[in-house]
């Protein structure tokens, strides 16, 4: 038998049955159900477990503000642990599992707790568990660990893709109730571009849950007629399924739309989720109110929901927790649930209200100045305890209880840029305080107009006010006619008296005892009381329970509540998965790469790549035979060294300058100098921060009185050019200098080696002389190749070699590199990668980004004589600082090991040969290590204090966590051609 | 003649073409273009001495102009690119420089991008999930440069809700390429 | 009263009606021998130690707030000791030896929990400079450990090995770092200073300094005029508004940081783990959110709250690093004032006004440094001597170039 | 947050990155007695305020132009944008 607490009438498609599983048995519920009420429905009332006692909990709301009804939601990978069951829309095949107890739902084991839970007060982990010391770790923490937590991650990647996007408007209306609909219909007849967005994935909000007639027809149908205007109008977007998450700076606003949750997987290349940022010139929080409980004994057994959710669940979803319902409010919520319910042809057990002078407002048993004082039934309600006006205590058989407390508006999107809400008497409840500001319009319910002839009205006069801001004239509309019941309430926070405790935060268990005893223990601020009990830090962000637990701290203080604090929320306004906010950013998407004009032809000859940055740039080209990358690169270095290599170093920044000032700006940004610097020449620029630190190195090439073209390191191209910007719009504006980047404009590879000339002669084009009196060493210049294509050519080398850069136009970078090679055969032309590259460096003593670490002074590179102190550069100045030229500062320095078989440990520190390794003998550390093919033996270079006066030192090289110590002894940085001759050939 | 034969960004020997309901996705190398920039002091100079060359007129902030026989569109403060048919006018910085003399800096800047062409009506629907410019109210011939996916791009609106062109790093062709057909498969 | 297990069961028993404050809540006096600014973690670990460790008495920690309210309480709760520099290390190490006996020493459970933290290594230049930076920690007595990309997998199984941007190459990690519950730390450090006579003074903010003659006798408050012979500044977020009222400009801007937490999950994560290649770091927490942040948004700010753009950065940092972490939901997003330095190192020295300290500029190393800065603040205003470990935490540094510079990134302090 | 960018309109500050105090415009002459310490104020010393800041943007995702923008830092309300190179040349910065 399926369904059995099924009503009649409702927003479900009976003819859309939809199957489901819950925790291994299978129900049937409707298309338009959630979760909750098709179990509701089905006569499930327990669905979970709260998270401290593990007490048995059904659902206590219908919206998205639920503490109790957590499922894990879906199998495997798609896992959603936490997943409240009210907003779960229900499709065919849905399976779900309660979380949070063992071994099953109905009979947890660690409902234990419940049993200590006076052991178990606010804080009490504070106070104890500190003795013996370690059994913190040991034992007490993880058990506490192994019990923390409510559902379970699936820990396999997450297999739907999301999206991410952007939108501007005008106005975004946030809630489609009666506010939001108005305001929407108003804002788009006016012609504006509106967005309208719900988390709910039927409009209408409240409307769809109450009865009330629209000019006396169904609320339905004018919601029915709005939709269909609003949807055929190009100026309105409609966003159901789409949460509003957050409120930002200058009208941006975040928002998740839930594209595919309500199918069973999604669309193949569609998203599962989509975040939006809207942008809008205004917007209006049209959010409702959500209804908030009442503190008294055993106030969170599975049956006992609040009153304007059961009239959402027999209205809308035509499902009801029971057939005998007692009803507990303070306000008329209550009272018209019961209407509802007897419509519904279920019996009422009484109203229970505890204002005196209450009456009846329909044919049902109202117990006026009562209040329920405990309730029975443990895993779902049996019967309540009513304390009549009179004192005599009533026991009333019930299997649910409606209660309501009033209403909250939700003013969260209020509070995200720290706005705070003001205190309203008349409604017992925060409503939003100064949001002008934010160009941010509040209507309805969320402003505390609880009526729905209100919600009409303000939300076309708000829509109205916020285009007038932005000159745009609306005109008032035709509203329904509406009850304007404005409502009464008598402020009930909790029931005192009773036996037992009183929840205020279900799903954390705080209840009113806690908060006692935290103002006992002197924690009287707002935020020491949440710190402390954890109120409000349950997943539904304390929804249901701060304002309660507020008044009880104003009672406690005997102030005011508004004296007393408020509470104000942070985005977002209901969770979000975390792969919602990154989007497409995943796995090896999670960055642009940046592929070098050879990249093709790399990957024919199997190189190896390696991330540098966002470029993949070959790391080394393994050959048939070779089993160990070593094997690749000593062969590719010592091929280069023998006859010629070449290696792409596209990836090197290339800034272009020009100017009648280029010169001079230049020599401005340099350390040293470049004034002088002649046409068709090169030179090795050292850069400074204003700090005096060496931020990067490059060489310059000036190809015309007014032409240059700078090359960056890989790693700095970006942040040198915003760098040259800096200088020339905020320093120098009146240079005449003009920058542009070039670095993806030209393939460049460098061609090293002794017949690298021979190579590239047989590519340069005839009318061009390269030999080494006609274009010699720190040459450049603009020539042809391969039969008249523009290419240019510096005489510049980071090996050591006698070595040519040469750069064509990007797109003939592939057909370039195959030419060479082909032209290289004669010389066994090597294709050589990073590895290499780097080595050679190494054997040279050339500093890159080891050794540019952000630290590294001119004169830790040995390059303080380059710092010219007959102009003004930037980092000049400060690079004279005492701190920056201590007599014992770091130097660089060559190290080569006392035994050749022991190998050199990059960041290794040094120190002296009899001293004890520790930080107080601390000489300097080795920043760069390698195996020099060419030596025979591993190299580094390093800083060594004084290292200049320290040739022949031997050091111990230590590295304990590697657990290497070597000797090792200083020597030139210069391993190889120490005089330079090979460049200069 | 020379011997090289060029590919394309994303590394063919063919312009690639996508095609997707209510989109159609190009790559297009087939433009030669080069910066230009005004030597200080020297913007009307530059301004009457790039007419003379290309008839048309240096663009407003964010345009594009067609007007001549030559486009160009604004790129930053007294900066401006310029485009012509690649096969036409592959020596186009030369030709400009010139042209143009020392009135201003010009820069080759052909093989600095990659460009792909969207057309159709889910051309704004593809654009919007990727870049925070409002490519749904932008006009013909107007330009900007946003960010798409971390990629600095240029994008140009030749017809209002239905030509655009993107323009990005060359090198980041294939990441570029991979969030457009993304976005445009990703479309509800 | 002193807390223990056996007091919670008695009290347990009795209907928890034994239960004092666990400070009292006194009315200023007219003068102290030493004026704490500052009721944060910094503030009240340095009362607390002043008074411990220095035997001085007539001491007063006077909050404009609610005590812990600034970053102790809006952090990620993380310690360890893994810099570089000769500078710090000592420093973040002493600290890191005071949370290991922390509370027993002021009874209370903070969850000091030593799980450890991992730094991922992405290239072999962060390989390099992870090796000198163990290298540097051990040398500096404190524990490190190169761990292999198996050794990683065998702890985290779920990191992305197999399609990442950036591929795991290895991680540098200290076993003893680990988290501590943040709020337990300033309350566990109020109760303790309160037992031993610190005046805790509450909603009482200082509106002025009374400086004479270039020496400060006290301050003036929202509650009166309050002499001091010593006053000591430790307000993090609030370092330059304070300061500026005794006329100083400061090396500090400050800066927003953006931290998230997850909802309740069962316990995947062991450890901290930080991305090398990304801006993200995450822990879990003992009631099971994850704990998360990375970036700052990189403007300055006084506004406690970020936006969009830095959220989905860190987001995405996460995704890559964790793909099965994807549907777990971010709960909550809050921002704290992180006083970033200029060279990302703290100060902790006396000003060139007689009787006026500062101790400030942590960047987001605050958290962590509670202790050994309250202690390292408490020996400055005690002895007038800067502490052995926190000599070179000095305001001239950086006009005499001694900057102290982890991350080499120069005086731009949104990159440190 | 939106940067109204002088010649471009409205921009998400996402397409800026940010540097610092705008008073980094204003670097001090190399040449003067005291050019250490003025350079130490000039680079490392800020008022830091809670209220109106003018700072400097660079719009690298945009047009490339360096901005000088004024923020309240307590609520990120932005009064003023203006080109950055503009306040240089007013100041009297030329070569």
């Amino acid at each position: 038998m399926t369904q059995t607490m099924r009503l009649g009438g409702g927003m479900i498609d009976r003819s859309k049955p939809l199957n489901f599983r819950f925790d291994g048995k299978s129900y049937q519920g409707f298309d338009g159900d959630t979760l909750a009420s098709a179990l509701m429905a089905n006569d499930v009332r327990l669905i979970g477990r709260s998270f401290k006692y593990h007490r048995p909990r059904g659902v206590l709301t219908a919206g998205s503000d639920e503490p109790n009804a957590l499922v894990e939601l879906r199998e495997g990978a798609r896992r959603e642990p936490n997943s409240r069951a009210t907003v779960a829309e229900l499709f065919d095949g849905l399976v779900a599992q309660s979380q949070n107890r063992w071994p099953s739902l109905s009979f947890d084991a660690l409902a234990i707790n419940d049993r200590f839970s006076n052991f178990l007060t606010a804080g009490f982990y504070y106070k104890t568990f500190m003795w013996p010391a370690a059994f913190w770790e040991k034992l007490y923490e993880p058990i506490i660990r192994r019990a923390a937590g409510l559902g379970s991650l699936s820990l396999a990647e997450d297999p739907d893709s999301y999206d991410k996007g952007f939108l501007h408007c005008d106005l975004l209306i946030i809630g489609a109730g009666p506010a939001g609909l108005s305001a929407a219909l108003t804002a788009a007849r006016a012609g504006a571009e509106i967005i309208l967005a719900d988390e709910d994935f039927r409009l209408g909000g409240r409307l769809n849950s109450e009865t009330h007639p629209l000019d006396d027809a169904p609320a339905s149908d004018w919601i029915n007629a709005s939709i269909a205007e609003l949807e055929s109008l190009p100026n309105v977007r409609l966003m159901p399924r789409t949460t509003v998450i957050g409120a930002f700076d200058h009208g941006i606003f975040g928002a998740v739309e839930r594209v595919s949750d309500h199918l069973l997987t999604p669309p193949e290349g569609k998203p599962r989720q989509t975040l939006w940022r809207i942008y809008t010139k205004r917007s209006l929080l049209a959010a409702g109110a959500a209804e908030r409980p009442i503190a008294f004994p055993n106030n969170d057994r599975p049956g006992i929901l609040l009153a304007g959710a059961l009239q959402s669940y027999v209205n809308r979803w035509a499902a009801t927790p029971a057939r005998r319902i007692a009803v507990f409010t303070n306000n008329d919520t209550g009272h018209r649930t019961a209407l509802d319910l007897i419509a519904k042809g279920i019996e009422i057990a009484a109203v229970i209200d505890p204002r005196p002078d209450v009456t009846r407002t329909g044919d049902y048993p109202l117990l006026a100045g009562a209040v329920v004082s405990n309730t029975a039934g443990r895993l779902g309600l049996k019967s309540i305890e009513v304390r009549l006006a009179s004192g005599e205590m009533r026991r009333l058989e019930c299997q649910a209880l409606a209660v309501s407390g009033g209403w909250n508006p939700n003013v969260h999107m209020t509070c995200h840029k720290r706005g705070l809400p003001v205190w309203d008497e008349g409604i017992a409840a925060f409503v939003p305080g100064e949001t002008g500001a934010q160009g941010m319009f509040v209507a309805g319910a969320a402003e505390g107009r609880f009526s729905t002839a209100d919600a009409l009205t303000r939300g076309m006069e708000q829509a109205i006010v916020a285009l007038g801001e932005l000159d745009r004239k609306a005109h008032t509309i035709a509203l329904p006619k509406a009850e304007n019941d404005t409502g009464s309430i008598t402020p009930c926070w909790q029931v005192k008296g009773g036996k037992g405790r009183a929840w205020l935060d279900f799903q954390n268990d705080v209840t009113t005892k806690d908060v006692k005893l935290a103002h006992q223990e002197g924690f009287r601020s707002v935020e020491h009381l949440k710190r402390y009990t954890t109120l409000g830090m349950a997943t539904d962000q304390g929804k249901t329970a701060n304002m309660g637990a507020l008044a009880i701290m104003a009672e406690l203080a005997g102030k005011s509540i508004p004296e007393t604090g408020t509470t104000i929320y942070r985005p977002p306004y209901t969770p979000v998965a975390i792969a919602a906010f990154a989007g497409r950013s995943r796995g090896t998407d999670f960055r642009p790469t940046r592929l070098t004009p050879s990249h093709q032809w790399a990957v024919e000859q199997g190189a190896v790549f390696v991330e540098t940055g966002n470029w993949l740039r070959a790391q080394w080209f393994p050959r048939p035979g070779e089993t160990d990358w070593r094997q690749s690169v000593d062969r590719e270095v010592l091929a280069t060294r023998r006859s010629v290599g070449i290696c792409d170093v596209t990836t090197l920044g290339k800034i272009d300058i020009q100017g009648s000032d280029a010169a001079t700006f230049i020599n401005k940004v340099y350390a040293n100098g470049f004034a002088k610097l002649p046409v068709g020449k090169t030179r090795y620029g050292l850069m400074l921060r204003e700090d005096g630190i060496v931020m990067d190195d490059g060489t310059t090439a000036r190809l015309a009185e007014d032409h240059f073209v700078m090359t960056t390191t890989t790693a700095n191209a970006v942040s040198v050019y915003r760098h040259l910007e800096f200088a020339r719009q905020c320093l120098w504006p009146g240079l005449d200098v003009q920058l542009i980047s070039t670095t993806e404009a030209w393939a460049q590879f460098a061609v090293a080696g002794p017949n690298s000339r021979k190579l590239l002669e047989k590519i340069v084009d005839k009318n061009f002389d390269i030999s080494n009196e006609a274009f010699p060493f720190m040459a450049c210049g603009e020539i042809t190749v391969c039969g008249g294509l523009r290419a240019r050519l510096f005489r510049i080398s980071f090996s050591g070699e006698l070595a040519f850069e040469i750069a064509v136009p990007s797109r003939y970078g592939d057909a370039l590199i195959r030419q060479l090679m082909q032209a290289g055969e004669e010389f066994e032309a090597t294709p050589y990668g990073t590895e290499a590259l780097g080595v050679m460096r190494i054997e040279k003593g050339h500093a890159a980004g080891n050794e540019l670490n952000g630290t590294t002074t001119a004169l830790n590179l040995g390059m303080a004589r380059m710092v010219s102190k007959t102009k003004d550069s930037i980092g000049s100045t400060l690079s004279e600082r005492e701190g920056l030229n201590q007599p014992d500062a770091l130097m660089q320095v060559g190290l080569r090991p006392l035994d050749k078989s022991r190998k050199v440990t990059a960041g290794a520190h040094l120190m002296v040969r009899t001293a004890a390794a520790n930080a107080k003998n601390d000489q300097g550390y080795i920043t760069s290590a390698c195996y020099s093919p060419n030596l025979g033996h591993s190299i580094g270079i390093g800083f060594l204090k004084n290292g200049a006066e320290r040739k022949g030192e031997i050091l111990r090289a230590v590295s304990p966590l590697t657990n290497l110590e070597i000797e090792v002894e200083v020597v030139s940085a210069h391993f190889i051609d120490p005089e330079g001759k090979r460049l200069h050939a | 003649m020379h011997s090289l034969k060029p590919l394309t960004p994303l590394g063919g020997t063919t312009p690639r073409r996508d095609e997707y309901p209510g989109l159609i996705l190009m790559e297009n190398p087939d433009w030669a273009m080069a910066s230009v920039a005004a030597r200080a002091g020297s913007v009307k100079k530059l301004a009457s001495a790039f007419t003379t060359f290309a008839q048309g007129k240096l663009a407003a902030v964010e345009s594009i102009d067609n007007s001549g026989k030559i486009t160009n569109f604004w790129t930053a403060p007294d900066q401006w690119m310029v485009m012509a048919p690649f096969a036409s006018h592959e020596s186009l910085a030369a030709d400009l420089k010139a042209a143009l003399g020392n009135t201003a800096s010009v820069v080759e800047q052909t093989d600095g991008w990659c460009r792909f062409d969207l057309s159709g009506a889910h051309a704004v629907n593809t654009l919007e999930r990727l870049s925070a410019a409002n490519s749904r109210r932008m006009q013909a011939n107007r330009v900007c440069r946003t960010q798409i996916d971390h990629l600095g791009c240029f994008m140009l609106c030749h017809k209002a809700g239905q030509d655009f062109s993107i323009l990005g790093p060359r090198s980041a062709a294939a990441s570029l390429h991979h969030a457009l057909t993304t976005a445009a498969i990703s479309i509800a | 009263m002193s807390y223990s297990g056996w007091r919670v069961i008695k009290e347990a028993l009795s209907g928890h009606k034994g239960w004092k404050p666990a400070w009292r809540d006194p009315v200023p006096a007219s003068d102290y021998d030493f004026v704490i600014i500052g009721g944060g973690g910094h503030g009240l670990a340095t009362a607390y130690y002043l008074a411990r460790e220095y035997r001085a008495k007539r001491i007063a920690v006077i909050e404009k707030g609610w005590i812990g309210g600034g970053n102790v309480g809006r952090n990620t709760t993380i310690i360890r000791s893994n810099y570089l520099l000769d500078g710090n290390e000592p420093f973040y190490e002493f600290s890191l030896k005071l949370w290991e006996g922390l509370e027993q020493d002021f009874n209370y459970n903070a969850m000091v929990s030593q799980r450890g933290i991992l730094n991922l290594i992405h290239s072999d230049a962060q390989r390099d400079a992870f090796t000198r930076r163990g290298n540097a920690m051990i040398l500096n007595g404190a524990d490190a450990e190169m761990l292999s990309v198996e050794q990683i997998r065998q702890r985290y199984p779920f990191l992305n090995f197999n399609n990442a941007r950036f591929p795991i190459k290895g991680g540098l990690a200290q076993h003893r770092g680990g988290t501590v519950r943040h709020d337990a730390v300033a309350w566990g450090y109020a109760r303790g200073a309160d037992r031993l006579g610190v005046d805790i003074i509450q909603n009482c903010e200082v509106t002025g300094f009374r400086i004479k003659g270039g020496i400060c006798s006290g301050v003036e408050t929202t509650r009166g005029f309050i002499g001091a012979k010593k006053v000591g500044c430790a307000v993090a977020g609030s370092s330059g508004r304070l300061m500026a009222q005794a006329g100083m400009r400061l090396p500090i801007e400050s800066h927003v940081l953006q931290a998230f937490v997850t909802e309740g999950l069962k316990p995947v994560l062991p450890g901290v783990v930080t991305f090398g290649a990304g801006h993200f770091y995450v822990s879990q927490s003992d009631k099971g959110g994850l704990v998360f942040g990375g970036d700052l948004d990189g403007y300055n700010s006084y506004a406690q709250r970020g936006n969009l753009p830095t959220v989905e950065d860190v987001c995405e940092g996460g995704m890559a690093l964790m793909p099965a972490i994807g549907r777990a939901r971010l709960l909550r997003m809050w921002g704290g004032i992180m006083d970033m330095s200029m060279d990302g190192s703290p100060i902790i020295d006396k000003t060139h006004i007689d009787g006026l300290y500062f101790n400030g500029g942590w960047c987001y190393g605050g958290f962590k440094a509670t202790p050994a800065s309250g202690w390292c603040f408490a020996h400055l205003l005690a002895t007038d001597k800067p502490h052995e470990v926190a000599t070179a935490y000095r305001f001239d540094r950086f006009k005499r170039g001694y900057m102290i510079d982890e991350k080499g990134q120069g005086a731009q302090p949104n990159l440190h | 947050m939106i940067i109204n960018h002088p010649l471009l309109g409205p921009r998400d500050a996402q397409e800026f990155t940010y540097l610092g105090d705008a008073n980094l415009i204003n670097r001090p002459d190399w040449q003067a007695e005291d050019a250490v310490d003025q350079f130490h104020e000039y680079l490392y010393q800020r008022d830091n305020p809670a209220g109106k800041h003018r700072e400097l943007w660079y719009h690298e995702a945009g047009d490339r132009s360096w901005l000088v923008v004024t923020r309240d830092t307590l609520t990120h309300e932005i009064t003023g944008v203006e080109l950055a190179r503009d306040v240089a040349l007013k100041s009297g910065r030329g070569k």
